[in-house]
């Protein structure tokens, strides 16, 4: 089986749009070998802290290293899972509340690898991207978030 | 010798500036005393180092070139 | 927390388009206590067997029996995890190899919830929708699947 | 006394119609004899029935206005 190995960015600027979900499905209609997608998205939400409301996250991240990391995590993917593709988008910057800031596509033969690996995969990003996000508040306060 | 020290996430909130380059610094032990020196808000700080992206447990020997990361607790997603 | 629990049909004509994806997911824009959105897509493989090849898929149900189904499905759900949304489309007719017959979107404040329920509702939409596909092959034979 | 019976999946493959419609049948035992009787390809194969939409295990009394379906496993998704 071929499997896509090639390494881009996993950086959006802002939000991820939900055209390029659609867009990124339509590139594996042709692929007549896969039989599952399982598909994660994150979205911020305008949670409660205190009498303020988050209004959006700003995202940094040290790009050159969470690049790296996500090179050997797809390794570790592939050998452990049987996948077909796996792609990850992350945005930077600013996303508001309702807008999707994390993107993970999974594809595989079968319906139990790609969901698997999916939520696995999602674990994995929280925990091992070198990524930060800093919540913002309709008042005038901000706080950095953590993962747990 | 000089050594690129990289600032991420709350840190940024202690040391204003995303990083900075220092002159002589034996290893990661004696780079935190510094930056700490330096940026007082940076001792209760809680926070991962990584020397050239990889990420390091124990005190670590620096050497000219190096790019040494401070980075807290991750919260992408 | 307002669920969505109207009833309304699971079928769609022929393949579900990417574009359906994209809209549902825009939909979902504005809802700022959503964390988290699990979706699953099912693809016709061109799988082989007996050295001819799937082409395609023709799908018919019990549409009635099925809805209501669903609607149970949708309690149990609804009781067991803390959803905001769920949303289950498959074809009927004939889908082509390489294109989407099953769409299942999951959306929830939190990560685990979403996943968790959208896996096990793709395993329960298998088991207890009264739906049949029948493999059309490349050399005029066709057979009826059978989910395992 | 008028029955409504379904044919779903590779049933129809040996009944070619999807449903019939019966007079007098007592309960599921009897229609199935009777449906073997008129296609015989049905005694061997593999089906759950429903009666009004809800799944019988046991024997199950049918009466006017029924709806019977016949269904082989399922295969959706």
């Amino acid at each position: 089986m071929m499997k896509e190995k090639k390494v881009s960015t996993i950086f959006v600027d802002g939000a991820i749009p939900a055209q390029k979900i659609a867009d990124d499905i339509q590139k594996h209609a042709g692929k007549r070998d896969i039989g599952a997608h399982s598909i994660f998205l994150g979205q911020v939400r305008a949670d409660e802290k205190e009498g303020a409301l988050v209004t959006a996250i700003a995202y940094t991240a040290y790009e050159a290293m969470a690049l790296e990391k996500m090179m050997e995590i797809r390794e570790v993917f592939f050998t452990k899972y049987d996948l077909t593709c796996m792609h990850v988008y992350h945005s930077l910057g600013t996303v508001a509340a309702g807008e999707i800031c994390l993107f993970v596509f999974v594809s595989s033969k079968h319906r139990k690898a790609a969901m698997e690996a999916c939520e696995e995969l999602v674990e994995v990003i929280k925990k091992e991207l070198p990524i930060w996000g800093k919540e913002i508040f309709n008042k005038q306060v901000s706080t950095w978030k953590e993962n747990k | 010798m000089r050594i690129h020290v990289l600032f991420f996430g709350s840190l940024t909130d202690a040391t204003v500036v995303p990083d900075i380059y220092l002159e002589t610094v034996a290893d990661t032990a004696a780079l935190k005393e510094l930056l700490i020196q330096q940026y007082p808000l940076l001792r209760t700080a809680k926070y991962f180092i990584a020397v050239n992206q990889k990420m390091v447990q124990e005190n670590t020997t620096l050497k000219t070139g190096d790019t040494v990361a401070l980075m807290p607790p991750f919260s992408g997603g």
